[in-house]
């Protein structure tokens, strides 16, 4: 256990604590106990900064599983560092602004926080883990400390349902991803990530290499909210909005992120990779964006942003991974896709979150999100409109902010991927940049309509419930931050660089090893280049589109509501249930008689298949004994009784007629030297009748058979079936005697070792005692069960 | 009688013991010694000599085992007749007998020779209702059985 | 005689197919035990009929009867012999619970009341 | 012959039971039933018995002893059945 | 020596087995259950205790095994027999069973109406 | 209903009833040796008790043989457990039996067999289940 | 010889023999369970420790050399099962001690109780197939004694059903002894498994194996036949729900385990085919069955059937990996699958119904039942690092290995569902609006709380301490798939 173990698990340790502090210390927020953790480990997190940029990766492993190749060892690069970094960087500023948003009389902070340290770790333990087990393990945390946080108002039908919709959707996408880990197990024979890193080219053709980069995908693909996964991220919204911040923007969804980084060098030697990554990213980052515009909920907006944000980062790590490729092309020209990624992940994080923090501050004040129900806030909140119009104008692509660079580099990057000459990419290629450019059209709308129908426009006190006025200072400290980063990296963004760089250097390797090394420089100015003009169009465009937008915004009524993913989730799934109630009620009547049917039925089947496919009847006679007149009529006498029991009409014949058979049977035993059985058999056969007599008193008399013919005739054809197959197999069981009995121990050991004459008592006594022993027991049970069963009668409701 | 059988079973060991001979033969000779000794001091007990009633009970086996015999054959007679020509029923059949196993041993026999069977005993133990196949004089078959059976089982009991 | 006795019992095990399947609670009961006839002749004929003497010592015979069949039987009677009785017992209080001897009424869907 | 005496006894005897059999399954009431079962009982004694000497074993004379007193109490039960629909009185004396 | 013994036990056998037939023969022949319980619970137990006789002869006579339980059930029988019969037909009776219609006499229903009558007085 | 006589049967029971005992007793001893043992013992009696069940009433049975039926199971399932569990005592598996001849006056050369402690434990089970059932199922209305 | 085999059998039967005497004295009743139940887990335990360290253990009971008398054989995975019974059924008793109904523990609630772990113990610890059939009997009539002790309309009813179906599977399995025996003529299973070795598996062996899985099968709820399962379950109280759940069909599970890889280990493309099939149908069907119903005792008793489908698909996989993973995963399963039913037995309890429409916002009055509940849940549904995930991932794995890739999926994707369906219990009965019942404040909710909260803790120590277990189950797993050890052990050649 190292210190950067005790690190990870460090806020899980400290989740332990807080339901104890909460109740001892009930004067103080329990936030401000929680925040000095978060601060500590992005502290700590920093000194690993020299390590990463110098391009060593730190590696600590803790013995776990080690027998199943499971072991808690922990990486830190370049890549994990940047997450640590968000993760606890962003964590400690949405923690201090929990602590003002969140009440402390109204709320359950004990449970807020543990869910929110939970979550902390996990994700920690989700970027720094290096074997695939473990990554899961803290995956699928993070999806249930998100459920719990979803959930947390939980007495509000939505928060159930976003909560709900998020687990599902992001566990699938786990269990998915579980699935693909275990299949590049079986092709590497490790759960090390690092490991499997190195081993990436020899796997590249294997049968199972296709459906292990679908399975993680899948994974990746759900947490991150791709298309059409999407739909659980909107309705997340119901948590809280530090959640929100924290979660479902700037971290929890990376780790999807994350994921496709880390293995983009494992899986991007893969056409399909470069496809479906930057595809599927392409196609969240417009669809995203396009749908944002018609929300009027601002956290809604920030929803599909979001999603078109993740989408973007997205399709830049497909297209960025084609540099592996080419690793003769010059210095990061597929590469700067990467970058752009990378970039574009820190500058997401710092006006998301900023931006999340501000709706927040906006819903606390006002008590609503509705943007028809805001505007001229400007006036009223100042300090937050400022934070606001920088947060958006950063997301928009507008400089001098840090969105800008990023934005421009992501044109960049969507450009050159026409010229990847590989998989199709030739004839379809221009399609990225095309999409690109339309989907910036549409962002830069969401972000325009988010600051001004918000802050201007007319002040509508009337709609508010409360009356509106600046936020506290505490709460605006952590926006105010977040908004300085979204401003220093835009005016010095090559702050940033060194970092950029040490994670590109964990993203593609095989480059770093072929000789390059990633020296980013972000520039303001390209010149006059074609991504100029295209954030030019993109800004007109979008004017264009905010203006007229009651003009054309009936667009979005005209997709009905239900052919949208949405209500195909919704759909799908009350289906699913009412459709497994349907197959279930249908099968299981509650009628024993047809859970006889479909035991016996099974019965003949299987055995009957068997019996033929396996060409398994033989019938040998050579050793059977033999059969004597009386025999026969003794079975004749039995069978006629056997059927005649059928038929019986009064309840006094069956059982006469079961005696019937019952005592032929002890003849039997008779005929075939077994005294002790015939003697048994008759006792018994005896007590039974009288059983059967007893219980009569307490019984109703036998009524018609009230069965109509097509179930009678039914009942024969599945008896009959039973009776064959069993003659057929005690034939055929009979035909091939293979070996001879153990029995001849007993004849010969009866009176040498156990001092008896009677060989089925001395077995029955000595031999196997141990069944006598038993079924004594059995009978015992039977008493005491027969005993309470008449004597204790409960009445009903009690139980159930 | 008991006491009876009890006194001649000690007299049969102690006879063993004289001869300090433990066989079953010597047992025997006892026991016949005993009864010959029983048999001359008769007159002291207040019941009869045990014997006789061993003789009874012989007598009424002989009885019935005639009677058996007979009333099979006759039942034979009847079940193979080609024709079916009898005249069965319940008659009343009153009796002396008082203690149990008295009645069960009447009605036991009663029942074993063919032809009467017991259906029911009155409450108050003093009638059988005996069931006949062939009732072709009521009177003949009451006084068969009391003659016979009745007496033979008051022969043994008193 | 093997043969013979195969084909009873596959009769055995038809008839209590048949009973088990009707829909009086009864006509079930005796289908068990049917059933339990049936396999207990079963098992002494996958035994080995006839092939010796009762399998007691004092028959002094070459050959005895396989005696293992017939422990195992002995076992198995008077195992169904409690549960025949438990069955029964259970029959008739349910009888008396439920007023029906009719399976078909008694199917209450998967434990609902 | 006196095998083959004895195989046309155990026919004849299992004729017999075809007899009562025939009984049982025709009634046409119960007691009449239980008759033929009570005799199909007995006979099934001498069935034994023939069997015993066929198979020349002494091995189920037990049964015979075994038999005589379960069809007695068989038929006990079914005649106190018969006559007052419950085999055990609680208490005969109400 | 044998051709004796096995008259013997043959003889037994034999009326025994005719005895049971011929019971068998009026337990089916016979009209209403209470004659036929006279065939039944006599004529059957004659035939099977002299079956049982002879089964007792052949094993004293060729086995040399006089056999107690082959006495005790004879006599078991001989004991249970009637007793059987009896209840059977009081059974039958009380169960309500209407004698043969050219039954000639039911002095135990005159006894019991009579019975009941001195009751209700 | 009206009142039976039942004064036949139940002569006949109080005299048959010892013959069976006797034969179950018979029958339980004799297991080792010829077909019998604890089940058949065990049956038989439970029998000799149901005739008496019949013949007269529950009332009058439990009177006379005033038994706690359930604990009669009980104990026979000590009785069975303990001569099994015997062996290990003796650091013998479980089960293991013990025999030897002995020459007792009268019954001449007998073997003592631990197996038969084990057949009570089985003959008072039976008897215990049988009785169990049969006079819980008698009482029940 | 050692004679710690047999306790595990000798003590329950002891102690619920002794109780039978204490019928009407409750409290004696109590102490002399919890007393008999605490040394069962000691001498299990020990067991354990001594088959792990020795090697398997056996007994010739009676002094009968094998296989001429019965053998009891405790290898790593009986060993395993028998602690694992022995701790849930002193968990259950605890539980019961409060749950339970006066009447009901006066009516030999706890004999019978005892007599039940006396036969599952059998069962996973004999050698002998009829030996076998024996302890399933014992077990299956202290179930239907447990299941119908009480005697309310529903209980009387399932029992019917339940009880029919296993007269039915009592049946076959006599049959299916007989016609074994017929063939092989030997009882011992190692035995059996030498004589099938040197004959090789002819059709017959297979037919016989198909009617192994049937008996089996319907005793451990695989696919065509476990239709029983979810009314049967459904009537009786909770703890012995808990316990039916937990262990009953586990039984069915081993045996199936102990027979495919002992006996009928040639023709594995067929009968193993089959299983494979059928366990896969059978996971379907569970899921189906799961989220299709608002009841929380049905929600977890289709989980019953699911697991069944993942352990068996293990079973059918049959590699010495898929095998341990079946290992780990019954383990786990009989652990959570205990905890869940006695947790939703205390929501039955304060609520009175177990409609989860007709509850709610448990959470706020009864957290630490919320929050069992919910460790529990995702135990169930495999999530790492708790109980269940290491067996599933060995399981899929080996599917996937094996090409089954199919299977693999469905058993992988069935764990979504049963999430799904847990979870649809959190969120419905803890979740949400507070709501008062009846009940509340008279049920023992700390006292009931404590056994679920004990098998939740194993759980997760399950889940940390796999390492721990690791050598035991691979153990365990070892001698499955090598019936050399096995038969070794038990005939000592």
């Amino acid at each position: 256990m190292s210190l950067l173990h005790l690190a990870i698990i460090s806020p899980l340790i400290l989740a332990l604590f807080i339901p104890l502090v909460h109740k001892t210390v009930s004067k103080i927020h329990t936030g401000w106990f929680l925040l000095p953790l978060p601060v500590a480990l992005f502290a700590y997190f920093l000194s690993f900064l020299g390590d990463a940029i110098g391009g060593q990766a730190i590696m600590e492993t803790l013995a776990w599983i080690p027998s199943l190749g499971i072991d808690f060892s922990v990486r830190v690069d370049g890549l994990g560092l940047l997450f640590a970094l968000l993760i606890t960087g962003i964590g400690s500023l949405v923690v201090l602004y929990s602590i003002y948003y969140l009440s402390m009389e109204k709320e359950k902070l004990n449970q807020f926080y543990v869910y929110l340290l939970l979550f902390m770790g996990a994700m920690l333990g989700v970027v720094l883990s290096d074997n695939f087990i473990v990554l899961y393990a803290f995956w699928e945390l993070t999806s249930f400390s998100s459920f719990l946080l979803i959930g947390y108002w939980n007495h509000r039908e939505r928060s159930r349902y976003g909560a709900q919709k998020s687990m599902l959707i992001t566990v699938f996408g786990g269990l998915a991803m579980l699935g693909g880990i275990i299949l590049l197990y079986l092709m590497t024979g490790t759960f090390s990530i690092s490991a499997t890193v190195a081993m990436a080219g020899d796997i590249v053709g294997h049968s199972l290499f296709i459906p292990a980069l679908i399975c993680i995908l899948l994974g990746a693909f759900t947490k991150s909210a791709q298309f059409p996964f999407h739909i659980w991220l909107p309705d997340a919204m119901e948590a809280p909005t530090p959640v929100s911040a924290y979660l479902h923007s700037a971290t929890m969804v990376k780790a999807g992120i994350y994921l496709v980084a880390r293995l983009t060098p494992v899986f991007a030697f893969e056409g399909l990779w470069i496809w479906l990554v930057g595809g599927i990213g392409l196609l969240t980052l417009f669809w995203g964006s396009f749908s944002a515009v018609k929300h009027t909920d601002l956290k809604g907006i920030l929803a599909y942003s979001t999603i078109s944000q993740l989408g973007l980062i997205m399709s830049l790590l497909g297209v960025g991974a084609a540099a592996l490729h080419f690793p003769e092309m010059e210095d990061g020209y597929f590469a700067v896709a990467v970058t752009a990624a990378v970039f574009h992940l820190i500058n997401h994080a710092t006006f998301k979150g900023s931006l999340f923090m501000v709706v927040g501050i906006v819903d606390h004040e006002t008590g609503t999100r509705d943007i028809r129900r805001l505007g001229g806030l400007m006036t009223v909140m100042p300090i937050t409109f400022t934070l606001a119009l920088i947060g958006s104008f950063s997301m928009a692509g507008l400089p001098p902010f840090n969105g800008f660079l990023s934005k421009e580099m992501f044109f960049t990057g969507m450009l050159r991927a026409q010229e990847i000459g590989l998989f199709n990419m030739e004839s379809f290629g221009l399609l990225f940049p095309v999409v690109a450019w339309v989907a910036s059209v549409f962002t830069f709308l969401y972000s325009m309509i988010i600051v001004f129908k918000t802050f201007t426009g007319k002040f509508q006190p009337e709609k508010l419930e409360v009356k509106p006025h600046e936020a506290p200072i505490g709460m605006l400290i952590s926006p105010v931050i977040l908004v300085s980063l979204v401003v220093i990296i835009g005016l010095f963004p090559n702050l940033v660089a060194p970092l950029i760089e040490s994670v590109m250097a964990s993203i593609l390797p095989p480059l770093l090893a072929a000789g390059h090394d990633f020296d980013v420089h972000i520039y303001h100015w390209h010149g006059l280049s074609p991504e100029l003009f295209m954030t030019i169009g993109v800004i007109l465009a979008g004017i264009l589109l905010y203006k007229f937008m009651p003009k054309w915004a009936g667009i979005y009524n005209r997709m009905p509501e239900k052919f949208s993913l949405n209500s195909f989730y919704d759909k799908g799934l009350e289906n699913i249930q009412r459709g497994a109630a349907k197959i279930t009620d249908a099968y299981m009547t509650g009628s024993i008689r047809s859970y006889l049917l479909y035991i016996f039925t099974f019965f003949i089947l299987s055995l009957g298949i068997t019996l033929f496919l396996k060409d398994a009847f033989v019938l040998d006679m050579s050793h059977v004994a033999e059969i004597r007149a009386y025999e026969l009529v003794l079975a004749v006498i039995t069978a006629v009784a056997a059927i005649s029991v059928l038929l019986a009409k009064s309840r006094l014949s069956a059982i006469i007629l079961l005696g019937a058979v019952g005592y032929s049977v002890s003849l039997f035993y008779v005929v075939f030297r077994a005294p002790d059985l015939a003697l048994t058999q008759l006792v018994i056969e005896t007590v039974s009748v009288a059983l059967f007599l007893l219980a009569f008193y307490h019984l109703p008399k036998l009524g018609k058979n009230i069965e109509d013919t097509r179930f009678k005739a039914g009942n024969l054809i599945i008896s009959i079936g039973v009776g064959a197959i069993v003659t057929l197999i005690a034939l055929s069981a009979h035909s091939s005697k293979m070996f001879d009995s153990i029995s001849q121990y007993y004849i010969e050991n009866t009176y040498k070792k156990a001092a008896g004459e009677n060989m089925v008592n001395v077995t029955l006594v000595d031999f196997r005692g141990f069944d006598t022993l038993f079924e004594i027991t059995v009978l015992g049970i039977a008493a005491l069960g027969i005993y309470s069963l008449i004597k204790l009668r409960m009445t009903r409701g009690r139980e159930q | 009688m008991a006491f009876q059988i009890l006194l001649n079973f000690v007299l049969a060991f102690v006879w063993m013991f004289l001869k300090t001979s433990y066989t079953p033969a010597t047992f025997i000779v006892g026991y016949f010694f005993g009864l010959l000794i029983l048999f001359f001091f008769r007159g002291f007990f207040q019941t009869r000599f045990y014997l006789k009633r061993v003789y009874a009970i012989i007598r009424l086996v002989l009885i019935f085992i005639r009677e058996l015999i007979l009333s099979n054959l006759a039942v034979l007679r009847l079940v193979l007749k080609p024709k079916l020509d009898i005249r069965p029923g319940i008659f009343a059949l009153p009796i002396e007998l008082e203690r149990d196993w008295e009645i069960l041993l009447l009605s036991n026999l009663i029942t074993l020779t063919p032809g009467t069977l017991v259906v029911d005993v009155s409450p108050d133990n003093k009638t059988l209702y005996v069931h006949a196949v062939d009732i072709d004089d009521l009177n003949d078959a009451v006084s068969s059985i009391k003659n016979s059976f009745e007496k033979a089982i008051m022969e043994v009991s008193r | 005689m093997e043969i013979v006795m195969s084909l009873l019992i596959g009769i055995l095990f038809m008839s209590a197919t048949y009973l088990m399947l009707s829909k009086s609670l009864l006509r079930v009961i005796v289908g068990t035990g049917l059933l339990s006839h049936g396999a207990h002749l079963l098992i002494l004929t996958m035994g080995g009929l006839k092939t010796g003497a009762a399998p007691l010592l004092g028959q002094n015979a070459e050959s005895y009867t396989d005696p293992l069949p017939q422990a195992l039987i002995l076992t198995a009677i008077v195992i169904s012999f409690g549960i025949t009785a438990l069955f029964l017992v259970v029959a008739y209080r349910s009888y008396q619970e439920l007023g029906t001897d009719n399976l078909e009424l008694m199917r209450g869907k998967e434990g609902n009341e | 012959m006196f095998e083959i005496l004895l195989y046309i006894a155990l026919f004849l005897i299992t004729v017999a039971m075809f007899g009562l059999i025939y009984r049982v399954i025709k009634g046409p009431t119960t007691p009449d039933r239980v008759v033929a079962l009570d005799a199909l009982g007995i006979t099934l004694v001498a069935v034994i018995a023939i069997l015993s000497i066929i198979l020349r074993t002494n091995a189920f004379l037990d049964i015979i002893l075994l038999i005589g007193i379960l069809a007695f109490i068989g038929t006990v039960a079914f005649s106190k059945y018969l006559e007052k629909g419950e085999v055990i009185e609680n208490d005969s004396n109400l | 020596m044998t051709a004796i013994y096995e008259i013997i036990v043959m003889l037994f056998i034999l009326s025994g087995t005719f005895l049971t037939l011929a019971a068998t023969f009026g337990v089916i022949r016979l009209p209403d259950i209470y004659t036929r319980n006279h065939a039944a619970s006599k004529a059957t137990t004659l035939g099977a205790m002299l079956i049982l006789l002879g089964a007792m002869f052949y094993f004293l006579f060729f086995e040399d095994h006089f056999n107690s339980r082959l006495v005790l059930a004879i006599l078991f029988i001989f004991m249970t027999a009637p007793v059987s019969g009896h209840l059977i037909g009081r059974a039958a009776y009380n169960s309500g069973v209407k004698l043969w219609n050219k039954s000639v006499a039911d002095e135990l229903a005159r006894d019991r109406k009579k019975m009941k009558q001195g009751k209700s007085i | 209903m009206m009142k039976t006589n039942n004064l036949i049967l139940q002569t006949a029971t109080k005299i048959l009833l010892f013959v069976i005992v006797l034969f179950s007793i018979y029958m339980f001893f004799a297991g080792h040796y010829e077909p019998g043992g604890g089940f058949i013992g065990g049956l038989m009696t439970s029998g000799a008790i149901v005739l008496l069940l019949i013949a007269y009433d529950i009332k009058t049975v439990s009177k006379a043989l005033p038994f706690d039926y359930k604990k009669v199971v009980g104990v026979g399932l000590l009785f069975a457990t303990g001569t099994a569990a015997g062996g290990l005592l003796f650091g013998k598996p479980l089960l293991t039996h013990w025999f030897t001849y002995v020459d007792l006056p009268l019954l001449g050369k007998t073997s003592l067999h631990t197996a038969v402690l084990f057949d009570i434990g089985v003959y008072l089970v039976v008897i215990g289940t049988t009785m169990t059932i049969i006079q819980t199922i008698g009482e029940s209305e | 010889m050692n004679s710690l085999i047999v306790l595990p059998l000798l003590i329950p039967l002891f102690t619920g023999t002794i109780l039978i005497f204490f019928a009407k004295n409750t409290l004696t009743q109590r102490w002399i369970s919890a007393a008999g139940s605490i040394l069962m887990i000691i001498v299990s335990l020990w067991l354990a420790a001594t088959v792990y360290n020795e090697g398997i253990q056996t007994m010739n009971l009676g002094n009968w050399e094998a296989p001429f008398g019965i053998t009891l054989v405790s290898d790593m995975l009986s060993a395993l099962l028998v602690v694992t019974t022995s701790l849930i059924g002193f968990v259950c008793l605890l539980y019961s001690f409060r749950y339970i109904e006066k009447e009901r523990e006066e009516h030999f609630y706890y004999p019978v109780f005892f007599f039940l772990l006396l036969g599952i113990n059998g069962a996973f610890t004999t050698g002998d197939i009829f030996n076998l059939f024996v302890f399933f009997e014992v077990m299956l009539m202290s179930s239907y004694v447990l299941l119908v002790l009480g005697g309310t309309k529903i209980q009387l009813r399932e029992t019917i059903k339940y009880l029919l179906v296993n007269v039915i599977a009592s049946a076959l399995f006599v049959i299916a002894v007989g016609y074994l025996y017929s063939v092989v003529g030997s009882l011992n299973m190692a035995h059996i498994s030498v004589r099938l070795a040197e004959m090789g598996q002819s059709g017959i062996i297979t037919v016989i194996a198909v009617l192994f899985l049937i008996v089996f099968g319907a005793k451990g709820a695989l696919f065509p036949l476990y239709f029983w399962l979810p009314g049967s379950y459904y009537a009786p109280p909770a703890p012995v729900l808990a316990m039916f759940g937990a262990l009953l069909t586990k039984v069915g599970i081993y045996s199936i385990a102990r027979t495919y890889t002992l006996l009928f280990n040639q023709d594995v493309g067929f009968t193993h085919g089959l299983l494979e099939v059928l366990a896969i149908l059978t996971i379907i069907v569970g899921v189906i069955g799961a989220i299709a119903f608002s009841d929380i005792k049905k929600i977890i008793i289709y989980n019953i059937i699911v697991a069944v489908g993942v352990i068996l698909f293990g079973v059918a996989t049959f590699t010495q990996e898929s095998l341990a993973g079946s290992i780990f995963y019954i383990i786990h399963d009989m652990n959570i699958k205990a905890a869940l039913f006695l947790l939703i037995g205390i929501v039955i309890k304060i609520t009175g119904t177990s409609d989860m429409t007709k509850m709610g916002g448990l959470i706020h009055r009864f957290p630490a039942l919320a929050w069992t509940f919910f460790i529990a849940a995702a135990a169930l549904a495999g999530i790492p690092p708790l109980s269940g995930f290491p067996g599933k991932v060995l399981i899929i794995s080996s599917g996937f290995a094996n090409g089954n890739y199919w299977g693999a999926a469905v058993v992988l994707l069935s764990s979504l569902f049963v999430l799904f369906s847990a979870m649809k219990i959190f969120m419905n009965v803890f979740w949400g609006k507070p709501e008062t019942y009846a009940n509340q404040e008279k049920v023992p909710v700390k006292w009931l709380l404590a056994s679920p909260a004990i098998l939740t803790v194993f759980a997760v120590l399950f889940g940390f301490g796999t390492e721990a277990l690791y050598p035991v189950i691979m153990n365990a797993a070892e001698t499955l798939s090598n019936p050399e050890i096995y038969i070794n052990a038990v005939l000592k050649e």
